[in-house]
């Protein structure tokens, strides 16, 4: 079947399918029943399965996370809803000292089989605690798998991928990106993780990108093309393990590249993409990697200072034709 | 739980009908004080719906008697701290509702320079350490400048408001732990309203609630009707003396909240019924009530209502109006060192 | 606080005294646990000083009756999780040592391949689901545990064991709530020993401690003396009982470890004196006095002291003869995709 | 003065001197009084300060955390002892949302005007919950600033700095430094926050390193120099501020750069180095930039396995080998 829908609502389907396959599958965090999450992504679930299954919790972050790592421990498959990303942290300890270490430090005794979803990234307003792009920081930690998808398609076919995965994955779905439709086909095969999403095809300079970023990187792409310059425009989706090979071949054939991130730049993931790059293509790359990045600042609330502090499609044409001059 | 919790009110606890009046005046400035929260609140919700202020906002309608019946018993240097429903704790405290409001606006000349925005409002200048939109982390910042005025030997206090769904945060408990064992000068104000965002806190809240645990620790406080200004008024008085140079106590205000959680969510949890229930005790409509009975000429209390109004109409003229923000802004106050980049 | 926690015992709890006994058999296999989890931390010591066991040993000397106590009363599909001292916990539930000093020497065929370490303990086939490294974590994990038996519809049991160092990490109160709002079969057992690292919980700790904070839950429990294996022992079966298939319940456990904190730790915050009291209270020592009045020939005791020797003196042969890990177990069980690297 | 003394004792004293010089200092966190600190960092103080300075605490990092945050914006300078720096992440809630973001937020009304130490690194056996150097995590936030002392000497005069700084430091002590020990200069200037530690000149190849692996690289530099390579070596020992001037103008003179850090590779602070300086000196690099760091794996326990997570002189003699040939 192929519908077209949002990328909100795809994620409930994967998820209510995946429910129904699979009667160790689980979710749990705050105002799932009533409320149905934050965008809609868990709306008419517990009506469907039951609050055991759809399970509304208190404001215990650490316990959320908790209950998920022990639950997980205990056969069962659960879908940890942390909400907005900045409240993940609240978990941080939950996640990176237990849930990413235990199969490794029990020697493979078990594996902590869960998907902790945070909605990252600005959306209007939303300031400082509401607003953060954590990904560099679960990518540096090892025994997670990050993942970020960025279209209706992919938070169909990656979070049946995430669940399906038996170790923990941190899913990140981007609050901008709640209400953008796309096609969903639900018999074509699940996205494999690791895989990145080749958008468009291009000989002059590679964009990397992910999540929200996707949307500026199309429109800048389009930019390019009508000043003849193509780009090869990788979204990739997956952060953890991200697609080497994709990213090599790309820069191997058009020795330039642009990594585009709404994150902070400094210490972003965009960092060790560059870092790769430079250090195995050095020989072949014809121009200084641009690599973009919010500024070292939290999230402002004012529009206009919020707006200086995203990357914007304009800024990108500017990385990729300073590239390419 | 709610008969129990009632039990619970320690032997320190007068009954709100036993509190003795103040003076009229005193009741008329506070409702002149809950009526610039209101119309706040409400020019708020409208200006969201209209586009013109962005993000979150959580409207503090319905319980206004708590921030002012607490604040009107603290010192100007006195502390509080709050959190995603912080419009009311400022203005209680003192803060200027233009400036607020243009905050809320995002421009130039808000509180925090149109940076923070509702959820990131704070005004040094009278002791109010900021709004939170972490749940419970306002809680545990008011513990931290406790501490402080402990080392510093000063004789603040500090009063932290939050609601019924931060008392099932961690921290927050860690925080009554602190804040008994270093015997710190802490007034905690839970703010009962039944709810945590969609959620009925009574179907996620084990035992009796924070006024059981407040009492695990140690801790004793009084339980009141946060609609009824009298009672927040009295309780609020004789615990922040309590709790000056002493260590912590709480007050624990059973109210409700006028408006859904945010302007995004559709109320749903919630009957029409229960909300009607409940504005029948509207904090301001007590109040008016009880003081035209009292002998208050209705002219003086329109005239108080009036002058909230006209405030708050000032006050979104000059948001309207005002500037945005330098763009220079987004880069500063960062850190002193390695910024801006 | 020690009178008024006494007080607190729940109606359903049983003095220690009016116990009925069990047979002898049963508490003579209990005392050759306690002295294989003797035996094996006194060894760990030593290796430990010898500098053939690296990174940090937690001894459980002392409190061995609380993990046998508890453990004889579940089953082998119960789950446990422990802490930072856990290998008592680890062997009461039947891990078996050989494993563990392997493990704890870092070497092949270690319980966990020698990845984990003293700390870091875990053997699933037995339902043990690890020691942790972080004080309150095992709490948290083992709550999650209760969960997924409730959402599986089992009739298994979790039993996180945790120290009165933990009870104030906001964690462990989230999940006394998270426990009881879902009503999941989970037996707290809080091993009071008096102190956190070096300092004494008492001084850190507000109220009535652990007791009165699971009870402002609605947790009921007992205290027990954990020195006393028949105590343990009773109240664990009848606390074993009720929870499974239902809410949550605690067993407080007052008890003493003879040895410092770990063995870096000078132990200069306790008294020879305070540390002589305790010895003489020693759970094995009991255990044994009375056991012989109960007519258990010495004989008997001495062969499982022998037998619970001999066992740690193989574990140590095999330990030390035990092949270092292959360096590619470094890298592996990180995770399926995208590792090693 | 010049003393020779300990890493440990050099802090000890820095903050015995600083409480003296300063009443509104003063310290938190477990253990402090009895045990003086995990390395005796803080013994004595208890007796000299009182227990109101030198403040012991309840195992409750949140709230040692949030009590140093209110306890600086009401007027104190604390020093917030997390310990192991595995447990900071307990805290990170208080560190990232409030911490960092306090003085952004509010606009300037306030500073955040505290230190907080965490002890990092690998230590023979400390194992997965126990060893880790998350620096990359810190200096990715902004508002913080992170320090990364690796000798005696910048024990005492970076620690100092920290607690006159008026904005939050996230100060890393690495364990195995300890009981290393060093000549200290009390009557130094302090050090400035942001400026490196050129170990020694060279124009062969620069080698860019902090905290613990400076041990490693001055041996790696000592054998380099007998084969005739000449090393440049920086310890950074500020992240955030980097000291971006000494690194571009040693990395313009050698062409040649090795960034050797203990934490894991991937998504480490290395990445940002290599990816600033592959971006600003790709014209001037000679060779391809190597980046060493542990695998992406946790610490393991036993003695041969943490070894192979260990950067080693060896492999730092490789790179810079490998580089220059
Ligand atoms: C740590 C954290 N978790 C979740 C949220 C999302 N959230 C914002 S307000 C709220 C409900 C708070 O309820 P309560 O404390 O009772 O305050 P009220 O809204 O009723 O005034 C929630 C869940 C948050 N801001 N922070
Ligand atoms: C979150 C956290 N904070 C601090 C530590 C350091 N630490 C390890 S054990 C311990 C004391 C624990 O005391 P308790 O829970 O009573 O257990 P006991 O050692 O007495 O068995 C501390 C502070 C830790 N491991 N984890
Ligand atoms: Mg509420
Ligand atoms: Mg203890």
């Amino acid at each position: 079947m192929i519908a077209e829908m949002t990328y909100a609502e795809a994620s409930l389907l994967a998820l209510r399918e995946e429910m129904q396959r699979d009667l160790r599958v689980w979710a749990l965090g705050e105002d799932l029943g009533p409320e149905g999450g934050l965008a809609g992504q868990y709306r008419g679930l517990q009506t469907e399965f039951g609050g055991a299954r759809i399970c509304d919790t208190p404001i215990s972050e650490s316990m959320i996370m908790a209950a998920g790592v022990g639950a997980a421990l205990a056969g069962t498959r659960p879908v940890v809803e942390l909400r907005f990303a900045d409240f993940a942290i609240c978990a941080a300890d939950e996640i990176v000292n237990q849930t990413a270490k235990i199969r490794y430090m029990f020697n493979g005794q078990t594996r902590v089989p869960l998907v902790i979803r945070q909605a990252i990234g600005m959306r209007g307003g939303t300031a400082a605690q509401h607003s953060q792009s954590m990904e560099a920081w679960w990518v540096h930690v090892p025994g997670l798998t990050v993942l970020t998808p960025a279209t209706a398609a992919d938070n169909y076919g990656m979070l049946k991928a995430a669940i399906r995965c038996d170790d923990p994955v941190i899913y990140l779905e981007h609050k901008a990106l709640w209400g953008i439709k796309g096609a969903v086909d639900t018999d074509a095969p699940l996205v494999q993780i690791g895989k990145a999403d080749k958008v468009q095809r291009g000989d002059d300079v590679t964009i990397v990108t992910w999540s929200g970023m996707r949307v500026e990187c199309i429109k800048a792409a389009d930019t390019l093309r009508q000043r003849g310059i193509a780009v090869d425009l990788i979204d990739l989706r997956s952060l953890w393990p991200w697609d080497r090979d994709m990213v090599m071949d790309s820069v191997s054939r058009t020795g330039r590249l642009v990594v585009a991130q709404e994150a902070v730049r400094v210490g972003g993931f965009g960092a060790e993409i560059v870092a790769e790059v430079s250090e195995e293509l050095w020989a072949k790359l014809r121009a200084p990697i641009r690599r973009l990045g919010a500024p070292r600042c939290p999230v402002p609330f004012s529009m206009p200072l919020e707006d200086a502090c995203r990357i914007s499609a304009d800024m990108i044409v500017k990385a990729a034709v300073d590239s390419v001059e | 739980m709610t008969s129990r919790e009632k039990s619970a009110v320690p032997p320190s606890g007068l009954p709100a009908s036993a509190i003795p009046l103040g003076s009229n005046e005193r009741f008329l400035s506070m409702l002149g004080k809950m009526y610039v929260i209101r119309e706040f609140e409400e020019a708020a919700g409208q200006e969201w719906h209209a586009g013109n202020i962005r993000g979150s906002v959580h409207q503090y309608v319905g319980q206004e008697a708590i921030a002012v019946g607490v604040c009107s018993n603290l010192r100007s240097d006195d502390y509080i701290s709050s959190n995603h429903r912080g419009h009311g704790h400022s203005i209680a405290k003192g803060a200027d509702p233009i400036g607020m409001m243009k905050e809320l606006f995002g421009r130039e000349g808000g509180t925090c320079g149109g940076k923070g925005g509702s959820m990131h409002i704070a005004d040094f200048s009278i002791g109010m350490l900021g709004a939170n939109g972490v749940v419970a982390d306002g809680v545990t910042i008011a513990v931290g400048a406790g501490h402080a005025i402990k080392v510093l030997k000063q004789d603040r206090i500090a009063v932290p408001f939050f609601g019924d769904g931060a008392v099932n945060r961690g921290p927050l408990m860690e925080s009554l732990n602190w804040a008994k064992i270093y015997d710190l000068p802490v007034l905690y104000v839970c703010e009962h309203n039944g709810y945590a965002a969609t959620t009925r806190t009574s179907d996620v809240t084990a035992g009796e609630g924070f006024i059981a645990r407040a009492r695990s620790f140690g801790i004793e406080g009084e339980e009141i009707d946060g609609n009824d200004i009298r009672a927040v008024d009295e309780v609020a008085r004789h615990l922040a003396q309590r709790v000056r140079g002493n260590g912590p106590a709480y007050i624990f205000a059973r109210t409700y909240r006028h408006h859904p959680h945010n302007l995004r969510d559709s109320g749903a949890y919630r009957t029409q019924d229960e909300i009607d229930r409940w504005k029948l005790k509207d904090p301001i409509k007590l109040a008016t009530s009880w003081l035209l009975e009292a002998g208050v000429a209705r002219a003086e209390i329109n005239a108080v209502e009036g002058d909230a109004k006209a405030l708050i109409a000032r006050a979104l003229t000059a948001a309207r109006s005002a500037p945005w923000p330098q763009l220079s802004a987004a880069l500063e106050n960062v850190q002193d060192l390695g910024a801006p980049l």
